[in-house]
């Protein structure tokens, strides 16, 4: 009845130039690395990319940024990755830093319809420009508001065939707050299991918010 | 009309239950929307979501495998398929409200023209309270209302709701014994009609305007 | 290292007249009776409820309804017990009427610092009564304020000596979004396990969150 | 001055890990508040959190134990204890943000006199960006910052942050090789002294007004 595993070459369909592209994964820890290599290899251009950080040059997402494939990221941090500060400075990339939680609270606003949060955080700093301040009870909170993609690229540990996904340890994360906020949602599978496998308890992201599970070839 | 209430509402609850394609999130409401599972066409697999906090929604349990722990958003004892899940409540409502479920089927004390909705509260008389219903049917990416086209001989369909809105502008589609309507920019539409009623008997019970849809079908069910 | 066990004595200690309590639980599915138990016997009055629905009369919180300890409730649903309406009427209960996706939001503000949430729940209904609207790119939505308890009362299914809580099933609802919410947190534990015996990924509330673990004698 | 930075960070961190009791959750941040971990007195338990997803957290994994899913919040491999739990993103920073966390461990680029801190960008030279360090230092119920007293012989305490800030107003107390601060609300108070410094030392290498505390001690270290 499910029919979710999607081929490398029709993954490859799915992106295209322009795209506002989701990948969850922390400092590279939880990210779908095979997927990333799809995009590289089509080489399509001006993405925007959501994310904790920019990784590494030469793992996780970050490689997306040294092969100048993207012109915009939204993230809390890229201290791990001089070709993001590097493109900055040059102009050619476009860096939205957003305090960690305030990012994953604003990806789970889209996800969950709602129409913004108030935080405290970043209020009496840089962050809060060209933001409303709202005060409730004499204390003041930044409105911050959602944030969506057309696709969203996540790193699941065990993933049955109706796409339920189990992350293990710490590559939890931005995965399962993302995997609600896209159009589309594409697991990577590090493992594939029968239906049933996994206890109905332990599911982290549940099937029907996965559109699509890619098993690279090491996983086989 | 009919008469026979028990087969008014498995005339409603089998129409609905053709709306739905495989894979599709529904979520269904406590008393008449819930006979809609037992009518899902063979073939279809239609996932269902509680609000309580579960995908893959099974049925009663078989006498001797009942567990106490797992129950509807009604508070009786089901089941969960092999594909399902568990979730709190607030990560269920996001599913809810963020739009991933794909219909949800509800209820009305009153229901109208413009698809708003009205089945929380009778001030003064009776208040159970909204519950989940708000956000469902705010959420939701299609709201389908089941409801018997009368209630002791008065129109549950209107021009517009009296009691206290669940929400505005909501609903997609109704579906009552006699008929089916669909929510239109232009107004409501008369789309399906049961083939042992007419549309005069039709508009003698409804308090609604509504234009008849060109594509008129006779009900399925 | 954890001394979280508390004794039924202890725990009647904690209880006062005119509390907060969240209770956790979906019409009395996954709600800590035992501990509704001893509220019961000690008595104490004119407390304000928070939780999903008033339960049954004779399951669930609704027992404390029944036993005219409770005058205020904050919940989305009454009709199951009889007891809520008939004093509501009367005018010795009141009753705040929460659609249940905001309630679990707002009291997920609460135990998350956030200042609060816009919803697009209730816009043209009875709900916005007295609130703040707020219009975001064209569409309106409700400010909805956190709701924080003194005492939240959690039923767990299995707890591990450290206070980490796992649910079972659909027991799960309000209970793990209360335990972030509320000064102090009380878990009725149905199985009490050793530490190491839970696996970490399927931890839904940390121990941390937990102040103190009761454990009924029918659970020993 | 203590002219070993070695011995200068370990100084703080022994110092910053006498702060805590047993069951305390503890987020310490990237870098000198790492140490942190290493100095924590025999018999008191500390809870670490990392804001990556992790509570329970463990030292380095032991040659051959290394597991790649297990990373702190720099991106290093840890371990997890037998008490530990791991949750998502959203959950870790509502726990920060929540006060659910006792005590966060922090460095500056500045820290002043009315608990602001500047960490997290040097604009037109370096900007690692702000990570969760703006949720913890407002989310915490304690902030400490660690840090060197001095950089390339310029005061790291400062009677106002130039640049820009973290949060305003929120650090609780300022640990130096040298000394230990309190920010109260009559301002920056020296509380202990490390035994091979003087006040007159410190006064000179601090470029914020502080009162000496009545109660000054000397420094465990």
């Amino acid at each position: 009845m499910f029919h979710k595993i999607i081929s490398r070459k029709d993954f490859a369909d799915l992106v295209k130039d322009d795209m506002t592209i989701m990948i969850g994964g922390f400092m590279a820890c939880g990210t779908p690395e095979t997927l990333i290599d799809v995009i590289l290899e089509k080489g399509v251009k001006n993405l925007t990319i959501i994310s904790n950080d920019t990784g590494f040059v030469d793992k996780g997402l970050g490689r997306l940024v040294a092969a100048k494939q993207v012109s915009r990221v939204i993230v809390s941090h890229i201290g791990t990755n001089p070709e993001t500060g590097k493109q900055m400075v040059e102009g050619t990339l476009k860096v939205d830093l957003v305090p960690q939680g305030t990012l994953v609270e604003r990806i789970r606003c889209a996800g969950a319809g709602l129409g913004g949060v108030l935080t405290p955080i970043g209020v009496g700093t840089m962050v809060e420009e060209g933001k409303q301040k709202i005060t409730v009870e004499g204390i003041d909170y930044l409105l911050e508001l959602p944030l969506r993609a057309e696709l969203a690229l996540i790193g699941g540990s065990i993933v049955d065939k109706a796409g339920n996904v189990v992350y293990n340890a710490t590559t939890r994360n931005f995965n399962p707050i993302m995997a609600m906020a896209a159009d589309t949602v594409v697991v990577e599978a590090s493992k594939l299991v029968e239906i049933g496998e996994i206890q109905a308890e332990l599911v982290m992201t549940p099937a029907p918010l996965i559109d699509h599970i890619f098993v690279p070839e090491k996983s086989r | 009309m009919i008469e026979d209430l028990n087969l008014a509402k498995n005339i409603i609850a089998r129409r609905i239950a053709r709306e739905f394609k495989s894979n599709q999130l529904v979520n269904l409401g406590i008393g008449l929307p819930t006979l809609v599972a037992n009518h899902i066409p063979e073939g279809i697999n239609v996932i269902f979501q509680s609000e309580n906090g579960m995908i893959g929604m099974g049925p009663a349990p078989q006498p001797g495998e009942e567990n106490p722990d797992i129950t509807n958003a009604g508070g009786q004892l089901v089941s969960i398929l092999p594909y399902g899940s568990y979730f709190d409540s607030a990560t269920s409502f996001a599913l809810i409200r963020g739009k991933h479920v794909e219909y949800t089927v509800l209820g009305a004390l009153e229901v109208d023209q413009e698809g708003s909705l009205a089945s929380w509260i009778i001030p003064g008389k009776k208040v159970p309270g909204m519950g989940g219903a708000m956000d469902l049917v705010v959420g939701a990416k299609n709201v389908i209302i089941s409801t018997l086209h009368t209630e002791r001989g008065k129109p549950k369909i209107l021009k517009k709701c009296i009691l206290p809105l669940t929400a505005k502008h909501v609903v997609n589609m109704i579906v009552t014994e006699l008929a089916v309507f669909r929510v239109t920019p232009g107004g409501l539409a008369l789309i399906e009609i049961n083939k042992d009623s007419s549309i005069e008997e039709i508009k003698a019970n409804t308090a609604a305007d509504f234009i008849v849809s060109e594509q008129l079908k006779v009900m399925e069910v």
